[in-house]
Protein backbone atom coordinates (compact mmCIF):
# COMPACT_ATOMS: atom_id res chain seq x y z
CA UNK A 1 0.00 0.00 0.00
CA UNK A 2 1.68 2.77 -1.19
CA UNK A 3 -0.40 5.54 0.27
CA UNK A 4 0.53 5.25 3.70
CA UNK A 5 3.39 6.06 5.39
CA UNK A 6 4.85 7.38 8.72
CA UNK A 7 8.13 8.37 10.13
CA UNK A 8 9.28 10.13 13.40
CA UNK A 9 12.48 12.10 13.62
CA UNK A 10 13.59 12.86 17.50
CA UNK A 11 16.42 15.42 17.30
CA UNK A 12 18.00 18.33 20.08
CA UNK A 13 16.23 21.30 21.13
CA UNK A 14 19.18 23.50 19.31
CA UNK A 15 17.41 26.63 17.15
CA UNK A 16 19.54 24.84 14.09
CA UNK A 17 17.41 21.58 14.06
CA UNK A 18 14.36 23.89 12.80
CA UNK A 19 15.60 23.82 9.68
CA UNK A 20 16.11 20.11 10.04
CA UNK A 21 12.40 19.69 10.66
CA UNK A 22 10.71 21.51 8.08
CA UNK A 23 13.11 19.87 5.56
CA UNK A 24 12.14 16.61 6.81
CA UNK A 25 8.44 17.37 6.94
CA UNK A 26 8.67 19.05 3.49
CA UNK A 27 10.20 16.10 1.96
CA UNK A 28 7.96 13.52 3.22
CA UNK A 29 4.67 15.35 2.00
CA UNK A 30 6.54 15.17 -1.47
CA UNK A 31 4.83 11.90 -1.95
CA UNK A 32 1.37 13.91 -1.80
CA UNK A 33 2.21 16.14 -4.30
CA UNK A 34 1.36 19.17 -2.97
CA UNK A 35 1.50 22.48 -4.27
CA UNK A 36 4.26 25.43 -3.60
CA UNK A 37 1.65 26.97 -1.50
CA UNK A 38 0.98 23.68 0.46
CA UNK A 39 4.44 23.23 1.83
CA UNK A 40 5.07 26.87 2.64
CA UNK A 41 2.36 26.17 4.54
CA UNK A 42 3.38 23.15 6.36
CA UNK A 43 6.74 24.45 6.71
CA UNK A 44 5.77 27.40 8.54
CA UNK A 45 3.21 25.25 10.77
CA UNK A 46 6.09 22.87 11.89
CA UNK A 47 8.76 25.39 12.72
CA UNK A 48 6.06 27.32 15.00
CA UNK A 49 5.65 24.25 16.50
CA UNK A 50 8.83 23.50 17.01
CA UNK A 51 10.49 27.02 17.68
CA UNK A 52 7.97 26.73 20.81
CA UNK A 53 9.14 23.78 22.22
CA UNK A 54 12.43 24.87 22.09
CA UNK A 55 11.51 28.62 23.36
CA UNK A 56 8.66 27.61 25.79
CA UNK A 57 8.90 23.97 26.20
CA UNK A 58 12.13 24.05 27.19
CA UNK A 59 13.20 27.34 27.80
CA UNK A 60 16.67 27.01 25.81
CA UNK A 61 17.48 24.00 27.66
CA UNK A 62 18.57 21.16 25.39
CA UNK A 63 16.37 17.80 25.34
CA UNK A 64 14.62 15.99 22.89
CA UNK A 65 11.60 17.09 20.51
CA UNK A 66 9.58 13.92 18.64
CA UNK A 67 8.04 14.82 15.45
CA UNK A 68 5.83 11.99 14.06
CA UNK A 69 4.26 12.49 10.53
CA UNK A 70 1.89 10.08 9.27
CA UNK A 71 0.13 9.90 5.66
CA UNK A 72 -3.34 8.30 5.40
CA UNK A 73 -4.14 8.62 1.28
CA UNK A 74 -4.16 12.28 0.56
CA UNK A 75 -4.13 13.25 4.47
CA UNK A 76 -1.25 14.15 6.37
CA UNK A 77 -0.78 13.97 10.31
CA UNK A 78 1.90 15.80 12.26
CA UNK A 79 2.50 15.60 16.24
CA UNK A 80 5.00 17.34 17.69
CA UNK A 81 6.47 16.60 21.58
CA UNK A 82 8.46 18.05 23.86
CA UNK A 83 8.88 16.66 27.80
CA UNK A 84 9.21 20.66 28.78
CA UNK A 85 7.31 22.81 31.46
CA UNK A 86 3.84 22.44 29.67
CA UNK A 87 0.69 24.61 29.48
CA UNK A 88 -1.53 25.44 32.27
CA UNK A 89 -4.09 27.26 29.87
CA UNK A 90 -3.66 25.78 26.57
CA UNK A 91 -7.18 28.00 25.58
CA UNK A 92 -5.41 31.20 26.51
CA UNK A 93 -2.05 30.20 25.36
CA UNK A 94 -3.75 29.90 21.57
CA UNK A 95 -5.01 33.42 21.22
CA UNK A 96 -3.69 35.48 19.06
CA UNK A 97 -0.92 37.47 20.12
CA UNK A 98 -0.88 35.74 23.93
CA UNK A 99 2.79 35.15 24.45
CA UNK A 100 4.50 34.89 27.68
CA UNK A 101 8.17 36.18 26.16
CA UNK A 102 7.52 39.48 25.33
CA UNK A 103 10.73 40.33 26.05
CA UNK A 104 12.22 37.73 23.29
CA UNK A 105 10.07 39.36 21.10
CA UNK A 106 7.90 36.70 20.80
CA UNK A 107 4.79 37.21 18.42
CA UNK A 108 1.85 35.58 20.04
CA UNK A 109 1.18 34.40 16.65
CA UNK A 110 2.57 31.05 16.45
CA UNK A 111 -0.97 28.85 17.19
CA UNK A 112 -2.60 31.85 14.88
CA UNK A 113 -0.20 30.03 12.09
CA UNK A 114 -0.47 26.64 12.81
CA UNK A 115 -4.24 27.13 12.76
CA UNK A 116 -4.20 29.20 9.38
CA UNK A 117 -2.30 26.90 7.60
CA UNK A 118 -3.47 23.44 8.70
CA UNK A 119 -6.76 22.10 8.86
CA UNK A 120 -7.03 21.12 12.35
CA UNK A 121 -5.00 21.83 15.46
CA UNK A 122 -5.33 20.20 18.58
CA UNK A 123 -2.69 20.89 21.79
CA UNK A 124 -2.53 18.11 24.78
CA UNK A 125 -0.45 19.63 27.32
CA UNK A 126 0.27 18.75 31.44
CA UNK A 127 2.39 21.22 33.24
CA UNK A 128 5.29 19.65 34.42
CA UNK A 129 4.72 16.83 31.96
CA UNK A 130 4.92 17.90 28.51
CA UNK A 131 3.26 19.34 25.20
CA UNK A 132 1.93 17.79 22.22
CA UNK A 133 0.88 19.62 19.61
CA UNK A 134 -1.41 17.62 16.83
CA UNK A 135 -1.68 18.95 13.07
CA UNK A 136 -3.73 17.65 10.34
CA UNK A 137 -3.66 18.74 6.49
CA UNK A 138 -5.38 17.07 3.88
CA UNK A 139 -3.27 17.73 0.57
CA UNK A 140 -5.22 18.33 -2.54
CA UNK A 141 -4.27 17.60 -5.75
CA UNK B 1 23.43 32.22 4.48
CA UNK B 2 23.06 35.36 6.94
CA UNK B 3 21.16 39.16 6.17
CA UNK B 4 23.25 41.79 4.47
CA UNK B 5 23.13 45.03 6.35
CA UNK B 6 23.25 48.77 4.28
CA UNK B 7 23.58 51.98 6.35
CA UNK B 8 22.59 55.07 3.96
CA UNK B 9 22.16 57.94 6.20
CA UNK B 10 19.40 57.45 8.44
CA UNK B 11 18.11 54.25 6.46
CA UNK B 12 19.24 50.72 7.35
CA UNK B 13 18.12 48.44 4.08
CA UNK B 14 18.25 44.72 5.10
CA UNK B 15 18.53 42.06 3.22
CA UNK B 16 16.97 38.68 3.87
CA UNK B 17 18.06 35.63 3.99
CA UNK B 18 16.63 32.34 2.44
CA UNK B 19 14.88 31.44 5.44
CA UNK B 20 13.55 33.89 8.38
CA UNK B 21 13.17 31.64 11.44
CA UNK B 22 13.95 31.84 15.03
CA UNK B 23 17.84 31.92 14.92
CA UNK B 24 17.99 33.78 11.95
CA UNK B 25 15.37 36.56 13.52
CA UNK B 26 17.37 36.18 16.51
CA UNK B 27 20.60 37.42 14.53
CA UNK B 28 19.45 40.30 12.59
CA UNK B 29 17.48 41.54 15.92
CA UNK B 30 20.82 42.00 17.73
CA UNK B 31 22.85 43.04 14.81
CA UNK B 32 20.25 45.87 13.72
CA UNK B 33 19.95 46.74 17.78
CA UNK B 34 23.53 47.41 17.27
CA UNK B 35 23.56 50.19 14.52
CA UNK B 36 20.28 51.84 15.95
CA UNK B 37 22.43 52.30 19.28
CA UNK B 38 25.48 53.71 17.11
CA UNK B 39 23.71 55.86 14.24
CA UNK B 40 20.45 57.40 13.86
CA UNK B 41 18.20 55.39 11.84
CA UNK B 42 15.06 57.00 10.54
CA UNK B 43 14.08 54.23 8.50
CA UNK B 44 14.18 50.58 8.31
CA UNK B 45 13.46 48.22 4.91
CA UNK B 46 13.49 44.55 5.10
CA UNK B 47 14.34 43.21 1.60
CA UNK B 48 12.39 39.83 1.15
CA UNK B 49 13.74 39.46 -2.24
CA UNK B 50 15.29 35.95 -1.58
CA UNK B 51 13.18 34.87 1.12
CA UNK B 52 10.87 32.32 0.39
CA UNK B 53 9.98 31.03 4.33
CA UNK B 54 9.26 32.66 6.99
CA UNK B 55 7.83 31.85 10.29
CA UNK B 56 6.42 33.98 13.39
CA UNK B 57 9.79 35.23 15.17
CA UNK B 58 10.01 37.05 11.46
CA UNK B 59 6.72 38.91 12.62
CA UNK B 60 8.34 39.56 16.19
CA UNK B 61 11.15 40.93 15.02
CA UNK B 62 9.33 43.49 12.68
CA UNK B 63 7.16 44.63 15.19
CA UNK B 64 10.21 44.45 17.69
CA UNK B 65 11.93 47.13 15.47
CA UNK B 66 8.92 49.14 15.15
CA UNK B 67 8.57 49.50 18.26
CA UNK B 68 12.18 50.46 18.09
CA UNK B 69 12.20 53.31 15.92
CA UNK B 70 9.39 54.72 17.96
CA UNK B 71 6.08 53.34 16.39
CA UNK B 72 6.34 56.23 14.07
CA UNK B 73 4.39 55.71 10.72
CA UNK B 74 6.36 54.48 7.96
CA UNK B 75 9.33 54.13 9.82
CA UNK B 76 9.26 50.12 8.88
CA UNK B 77 9.27 49.30 5.08
CA UNK B 78 8.89 45.16 3.89
CA UNK B 79 9.66 45.02 -0.18
CA UNK B 80 9.51 42.47 -2.59
CA UNK B 81 7.70 39.80 -0.46
CA UNK B 82 6.15 37.14 -2.09
CA UNK B 83 2.55 35.78 -1.35
CA UNK B 84 3.84 33.32 1.47
CA UNK B 85 5.05 36.28 3.19
CA UNK B 86 2.51 38.27 2.23
CA UNK B 87 -0.33 35.99 3.89
CA UNK B 88 1.99 35.60 7.43
CA UNK B 89 2.52 39.78 7.25
CA UNK B 90 -2.01 40.05 6.62
CA UNK B 91 -2.53 37.21 8.64
CA UNK B 92 -0.82 38.81 11.60
CA UNK B 93 -2.11 42.46 11.45
CA UNK B 94 1.46 43.44 11.09
CA UNK B 95 0.19 45.54 7.91
CA UNK B 96 -1.53 48.21 9.78
CA UNK B 97 1.94 49.24 10.81
CA UNK B 98 4.56 48.73 8.19
CA UNK B 99 4.15 49.46 4.24
CA UNK B 100 4.75 46.29 2.57
CA UNK B 101 5.15 46.45 -1.33
CA UNK B 102 4.78 42.94 -2.79
CA UNK B 103 7.76 41.81 -5.86
CA UNK B 104 6.94 42.44 -9.07
CA UNK B 105 5.02 40.01 -11.19
CA UNK B 106 2.85 39.66 -8.14
CA UNK B 107 1.19 43.14 -8.51
CA UNK B 108 1.34 46.15 -5.62
CA UNK B 109 -0.70 46.51 -2.55
CA UNK C 1 27.69 23.75 22.96
CA UNK C 2 26.77 24.44 19.11
CA UNK C 3 29.05 21.55 18.07
CA UNK C 4 27.32 18.75 19.08
CA UNK C 5 24.28 17.57 17.58
CA UNK C 6 22.31 14.57 17.10
CA UNK C 7 19.10 13.05 15.89
CA UNK C 8 17.52 10.29 15.12
CA UNK C 9 14.92 9.39 12.19
CA UNK C 10 12.39 5.98 11.73
CA UNK C 11 10.72 5.45 9.03
CA UNK C 12 8.78 2.79 7.02
CA UNK C 13 11.05 0.73 4.63
CA UNK C 14 9.31 1.99 1.74
CA UNK C 15 11.32 2.91 -1.80
CA UNK C 16 9.76 6.07 -1.36
CA UNK C 17 11.63 7.28 1.89
CA UNK C 18 14.96 6.52 0.37
CA UNK C 19 14.97 9.86 -0.71
CA UNK C 20 13.26 11.31 3.02
CA UNK C 21 16.38 9.97 4.17
CA UNK C 22 19.13 11.21 1.87
CA UNK C 23 17.56 14.61 2.28
CA UNK C 24 16.98 14.44 6.26
CA UNK C 25 20.72 13.47 6.35
CA UNK C 26 21.91 16.14 4.06
CA UNK C 27 20.26 18.94 6.06
CA UNK C 28 21.37 18.10 9.30
CA UNK C 29 24.97 18.14 8.01
CA UNK C 30 24.97 21.71 6.64
CA UNK C 31 25.47 22.91 10.03
CA UNK C 32 28.87 21.67 9.22
CA UNK C 33 29.30 23.83 6.29
CA UNK C 34 30.24 20.95 3.98
CA UNK C 35 31.21 21.22 0.11
CA UNK C 36 28.66 20.15 -2.59
CA UNK C 37 30.56 17.13 -3.06
CA UNK C 38 30.85 16.27 0.14
CA UNK C 39 27.15 16.52 0.26
CA UNK C 40 26.80 14.52 -2.60
CA UNK C 41 29.24 11.83 -0.82
CA UNK C 42 27.04 11.61 2.16
CA UNK C 43 23.61 11.30 0.44
CA UNK C 44 24.79 8.44 -1.76
CA UNK C 45 26.42 6.52 1.06
CA UNK C 46 22.82 7.01 2.69
CA UNK C 47 21.32 5.99 0.17
CA UNK C 48 23.25 3.07 -0.16
CA UNK C 49 22.64 1.48 3.54
CA UNK C 50 18.79 2.40 3.10
CA UNK C 51 18.24 0.40 -0.37
CA UNK C 52 20.13 -2.57 1.81
CA UNK C 53 17.28 -2.20 4.81
CA UNK C 54 14.73 -2.12 2.26
CA UNK C 55 15.91 -4.58 -0.34
CA UNK C 56 18.21 -7.00 1.55
CA UNK C 57 17.27 -6.73 5.13
CA UNK C 58 13.38 -6.86 4.68
CA UNK C 59 13.13 -7.87 1.25
CA UNK C 60 10.74 -5.54 0.54
CA UNK C 61 8.48 -6.24 3.22
CA UNK C 62 7.26 -2.85 5.55
CA UNK C 63 8.99 -2.80 8.39
CA UNK C 64 11.01 0.05 10.15
CA UNK C 65 14.64 1.37 9.59
CA UNK C 66 16.67 3.65 11.63
CA UNK C 67 19.24 5.93 11.03
CA UNK C 68 21.25 8.17 13.55
CA UNK C 69 23.17 11.08 12.98
CA UNK C 70 25.35 12.21 15.41
CA UNK C 71 27.96 15.58 14.84
CA UNK C 72 31.11 15.74 17.24
CA UNK C 73 32.86 19.72 15.82
CA UNK C 74 33.71 18.37 12.07
CA UNK C 75 32.91 14.59 12.22
CA UNK C 76 29.75 13.67 11.51
CA UNK C 77 28.51 9.99 12.75
CA UNK C 78 25.96 8.31 10.50
CA UNK C 79 24.51 4.61 11.92
CA UNK C 80 21.69 2.58 9.86
CA UNK C 81 19.63 0.17 11.18
CA UNK C 82 17.50 -2.70 10.23
CA UNK C 83 16.02 -5.38 12.08
CA UNK C 84 15.84 -7.50 9.09
CA UNK C 85 17.75 -10.44 7.37
CA UNK C 86 21.09 -10.04 8.67
CA UNK C 87 24.64 -10.86 6.80
CA UNK C 88 26.22 -14.21 7.49
CA UNK C 89 29.51 -13.27 5.99
CA UNK C 90 29.81 -9.49 6.08
CA UNK C 91 33.61 -9.55 5.02
CA UNK C 92 32.13 -11.52 1.79
CA UNK C 93 29.41 -8.78 1.59
CA UNK C 94 31.47 -5.95 1.31
CA UNK C 95 33.23 -7.02 -1.63
CA UNK C 96 33.14 -5.24 -4.99
CA UNK C 97 30.82 -7.07 -7.31
CA UNK C 98 29.11 -9.03 -4.61
CA UNK C 99 25.76 -9.28 -4.79
CA UNK C 100 22.65 -11.69 -3.84
CA UNK C 101 20.31 -10.27 -5.88
CA UNK C 102 21.44 -10.23 -9.51
CA UNK C 103 18.21 -10.68 -10.65
CA UNK C 104 17.08 -7.59 -9.33
CA UNK C 105 19.57 -5.86 -11.27
CA UNK C 106 21.78 -4.82 -7.53
CA UNK C 107 25.40 -3.89 -8.71
CA UNK C 108 27.13 -5.14 -5.54
CA UNK C 109 28.49 -1.70 -5.55
CA UNK C 110 26.88 -0.84 -2.29
CA UNK C 111 29.50 -1.40 0.00
CA UNK C 112 32.23 -0.59 -1.82
CA UNK C 113 30.59 3.26 -2.87
CA UNK C 114 30.27 3.63 1.28
CA UNK C 115 33.59 3.03 1.84
CA UNK C 116 34.62 5.04 -1.03
CA UNK C 117 32.87 8.37 0.26
CA UNK C 118 32.78 7.64 3.64
CA UNK C 119 36.35 7.70 6.02
CA UNK C 120 34.74 4.97 7.79
CA UNK C 121 32.30 2.38 7.49
CA UNK C 122 32.34 -0.60 9.90
CA UNK C 123 29.27 -3.59 9.97
CA UNK C 124 27.66 -5.25 12.81
CA UNK C 125 25.21 -8.36 11.60
CA UNK C 126 23.80 -11.31 12.89
CA UNK C 127 21.50 -13.49 11.16
CA UNK C 128 17.81 -13.49 12.02
CA UNK C 129 17.81 -10.06 14.21
CA UNK C 130 19.22 -7.77 11.71
CA UNK C 131 21.95 -5.39 10.15
CA UNK C 132 23.73 -1.87 11.38
CA UNK C 133 26.23 0.04 9.25
CA UNK C 134 28.14 2.38 11.39
CA UNK C 135 29.86 5.55 8.94
CA UNK C 136 31.51 8.31 9.90
CA UNK C 137 32.88 11.60 7.82
CA UNK C 138 35.22 14.59 8.76
CA UNK C 139 33.92 17.83 7.01
CA UNK C 140 36.76 19.73 6.52
CA UNK C 141 35.99 23.27 5.69
CA UNK D 1 10.12 13.81 -11.98
CA UNK D 2 9.87 10.99 -14.22
CA UNK D 3 12.53 9.64 -16.95
CA UNK D 4 11.71 10.91 -20.43
CA UNK D 5 12.19 8.24 -23.66
CA UNK D 6 12.72 9.44 -26.99
CA UNK D 7 13.00 6.71 -29.33
CA UNK D 8 14.38 7.50 -33.01
CA UNK D 9 15.12 4.63 -35.34
CA UNK D 10 17.10 2.21 -33.43
CA UNK D 11 18.51 4.55 -30.93
CA UNK D 12 16.40 5.28 -27.19
CA UNK D 13 17.50 8.46 -25.99
CA UNK D 14 16.79 8.61 -21.85
CA UNK D 15 16.79 11.92 -20.40
CA UNK D 16 17.11 10.89 -16.34
CA UNK D 17 15.33 12.36 -14.08
CA UNK D 18 17.34 14.65 -10.52
CA UNK D 19 17.82 11.62 -8.90
CA UNK D 20 18.78 8.15 -10.04
CA UNK D 21 18.02 5.95 -7.40
CA UNK D 22 16.84 2.56 -6.48
CA UNK D 23 12.68 3.43 -7.50
CA UNK D 24 13.58 5.21 -10.13
CA UNK D 25 16.17 2.72 -11.48
CA UNK D 26 13.47 0.20 -11.28
CA UNK D 27 11.00 2.20 -13.34
CA UNK D 28 13.42 2.93 -15.52
CA UNK D 29 14.35 -0.78 -15.92
CA UNK D 30 10.45 -1.57 -17.07
CA UNK D 31 10.07 1.00 -19.28
CA UNK D 32 13.07 0.22 -21.45
CA UNK D 33 12.48 -3.18 -20.97
CA UNK D 34 9.03 -2.95 -22.76
CA UNK D 35 10.41 -0.61 -25.40
CA UNK D 36 13.26 -3.01 -26.45
CA UNK D 37 10.72 -5.88 -26.32
CA UNK D 38 8.72 -4.18 -29.38
CA UNK D 39 11.24 -1.97 -31.58
CA UNK D 40 15.02 -3.31 -32.41
CA UNK D 41 17.13 -0.84 -30.41
CA UNK D 42 20.68 -0.96 -31.16
CA UNK D 43 22.11 1.67 -29.14
CA UNK D 44 20.51 3.69 -25.31
CA UNK D 45 21.80 7.15 -24.78
CA UNK D 46 21.41 7.65 -21.28
CA UNK D 47 21.42 11.92 -20.41
CA UNK D 48 22.51 12.83 -17.18
CA UNK D 49 21.91 16.71 -18.19
CA UNK D 50 19.26 17.10 -15.19
CA UNK D 51 20.69 14.36 -12.70
CA UNK D 52 22.64 15.79 -10.12
CA UNK D 53 22.36 12.61 -7.32
CA UNK D 54 23.01 9.05 -8.34
CA UNK D 55 23.89 5.88 -6.02
CA UNK D 56 24.96 2.19 -7.24
CA UNK D 57 20.98 1.65 -8.32
CA UNK D 58 22.14 3.38 -11.45
CA UNK D 59 25.09 1.26 -12.00
CA UNK D 60 22.84 -1.69 -12.12
CA UNK D 61 20.37 -0.11 -14.19
CA UNK D 62 23.48 0.66 -16.43
CA UNK D 63 25.09 -2.96 -16.75
CA UNK D 64 21.54 -4.07 -16.86
CA UNK D 65 21.09 -2.65 -20.62
CA UNK D 66 24.09 -3.16 -21.24
CA UNK D 67 23.81 -6.74 -21.06
CA UNK D 68 19.82 -6.84 -22.54
CA UNK D 69 21.58 -5.23 -25.53
CA UNK D 70 23.86 -7.90 -26.34
CA UNK D 71 27.16 -6.38 -24.22
CA UNK D 72 28.23 -4.71 -27.38
CA UNK D 73 30.79 -2.11 -28.06
CA UNK D 74 29.21 1.50 -27.82
CA UNK D 75 26.10 0.16 -27.45
CA UNK D 76 25.32 2.29 -24.13
CA UNK D 77 26.54 5.92 -23.72
CA UNK D 78 26.32 8.13 -21.00
CA UNK D 79 26.20 11.95 -21.64
CA UNK D 80 26.27 15.21 -20.04
CA UNK D 81 27.55 13.46 -16.68
CA UNK D 82 28.89 15.64 -14.03
CA UNK D 83 31.60 14.92 -11.95
CA UNK D 84 29.95 13.55 -9.01
CA UNK D 85 28.54 10.60 -11.14
CA UNK D 86 31.50 10.28 -13.36
CA UNK D 87 33.50 9.07 -10.17
CA UNK D 88 30.59 6.60 -9.70
CA UNK D 89 31.55 5.34 -13.20
CA UNK D 90 34.40 5.28 -12.95
CA UNK D 91 34.69 3.41 -8.82
CA UNK D 92 31.87 1.25 -10.02
CA UNK D 93 34.52 0.11 -13.56
CA UNK D 94 31.14 0.33 -15.50
CA UNK D 95 33.63 3.11 -17.90
CA UNK D 96 34.99 0.19 -19.33
CA UNK D 97 31.93 -1.16 -21.53
CA UNK D 98 29.71 2.21 -21.57
CA UNK D 99 31.01 5.64 -23.20
CA UNK D 100 30.97 8.37 -20.71
CA UNK D 101 30.69 12.34 -22.10
CA UNK D 102 31.13 15.02 -19.76
CA UNK D 103 29.08 17.88 -19.26
CA UNK D 104 30.08 20.72 -20.78
CA UNK D 105 32.44 23.18 -18.99
CA UNK D 106 33.98 20.37 -17.14
CA UNK D 107 35.93 18.70 -20.13
CA UNK D 108 35.32 15.22 -21.90
CA UNK D 109 37.12 12.36 -20.91
N1 LIG E 1 5.62 23.68 23.72
C1 LIG E 1 5.24 24.61 24.65
N2 LIG E 1 5.56 24.47 25.95
C2 LIG E 1 5.21 25.37 26.87
N3 LIG E 1 4.50 26.50 26.58
C3 LIG E 1 4.14 26.70 25.31
C4 LIG E 1 4.49 25.78 24.27
N4 LIG E 1 3.98 26.25 23.11
C5 LIG E 1 3.35 27.39 23.40
N5 LIG E 1 3.42 27.68 24.71
C6 LIG E 1 2.83 28.85 25.40
O1 LIG E 1 1.83 29.40 24.54
C7 LIG E 1 2.11 30.79 24.29
C8 LIG E 1 1.63 31.17 22.91
O2 LIG E 1 2.33 30.45 21.92
P1 LIG E 1 2.42 31.01 20.44
O3 LIG E 1 1.04 31.31 19.96
O4 LIG E 1 3.21 30.04 19.63
O5 LIG E 1 3.19 32.40 20.55
P2 LIG E 1 4.71 32.74 20.90
O6 LIG E 1 5.57 31.53 20.62
O7 LIG E 1 5.04 33.86 19.99
O8 LIG E 1 4.75 33.12 22.34
C9 LIG E 1 3.59 30.91 24.50
O9 LIG E 1 3.99 32.23 24.78
C10 LIG E 1 3.84 29.95 25.67
O10 LIG E 1 3.50 30.55 26.89
N1 LIG F 1 20.93 -4.58 5.41
C1 LIG F 1 21.25 -5.78 4.88
N2 LIG F 1 20.61 -6.90 5.27
C2 LIG F 1 20.91 -8.10 4.75
N3 LIG F 1 21.85 -8.28 3.79
C3 LIG F 1 22.53 -7.20 3.35
C4 LIG F 1 22.26 -5.91 3.85
N4 LIG F 1 23.09 -5.05 3.23
C5 LIG F 1 23.83 -5.76 2.38
N5 LIG F 1 23.50 -7.08 2.43
C6 LIG F 1 24.14 -8.18 1.66
O1 LIG F 1 25.38 -7.73 1.14
C7 LIG F 1 25.40 -7.84 -0.28
C8 LIG F 1 26.24 -6.74 -0.89
O2 LIG F 1 25.65 -5.47 -0.64
P1 LIG F 1 26.03 -4.25 -1.56
O3 LIG F 1 27.51 -4.12 -1.64
O4 LIG F 1 25.29 -3.06 -1.06
O5 LIG F 1 25.51 -4.64 -3.02
P2 LIG F 1 24.00 -4.80 -3.59
O6 LIG F 1 23.05 -4.04 -2.73
O7 LIG F 1 24.12 -4.24 -4.96
O8 LIG F 1 23.71 -6.27 -3.59
C9 LIG F 1 23.94 -7.81 -0.70
O9 LIG F 1 23.74 -8.40 -1.96
C10 LIG F 1 23.30 -8.58 0.46
O10 LIG F 1 23.43 -9.97 0.29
Amino acid sequence: MENTNEMTLIFDSRPVNEGLARITAASFCTQLNPTLEEVADLKTAVSEAVTNCIIHGYEGEIHKIRMDLRRKGQELFVDITDQGVGIADVKKAMEPLYTTKPEKERSGMGFTFMEAFMDEVTVDSTVGVGTSVHMKKTIRR
Amino acid sequence: MSAIFQQEGSVLMIHLPADVDHPVSDEIRKESDRIIANVYIRTMIFDFEKTGFMDSSGIGLLMGRYRALGMRQGCIRAVQVNSHIDKLLHLSGVHRYIEIQRSEGEGKI
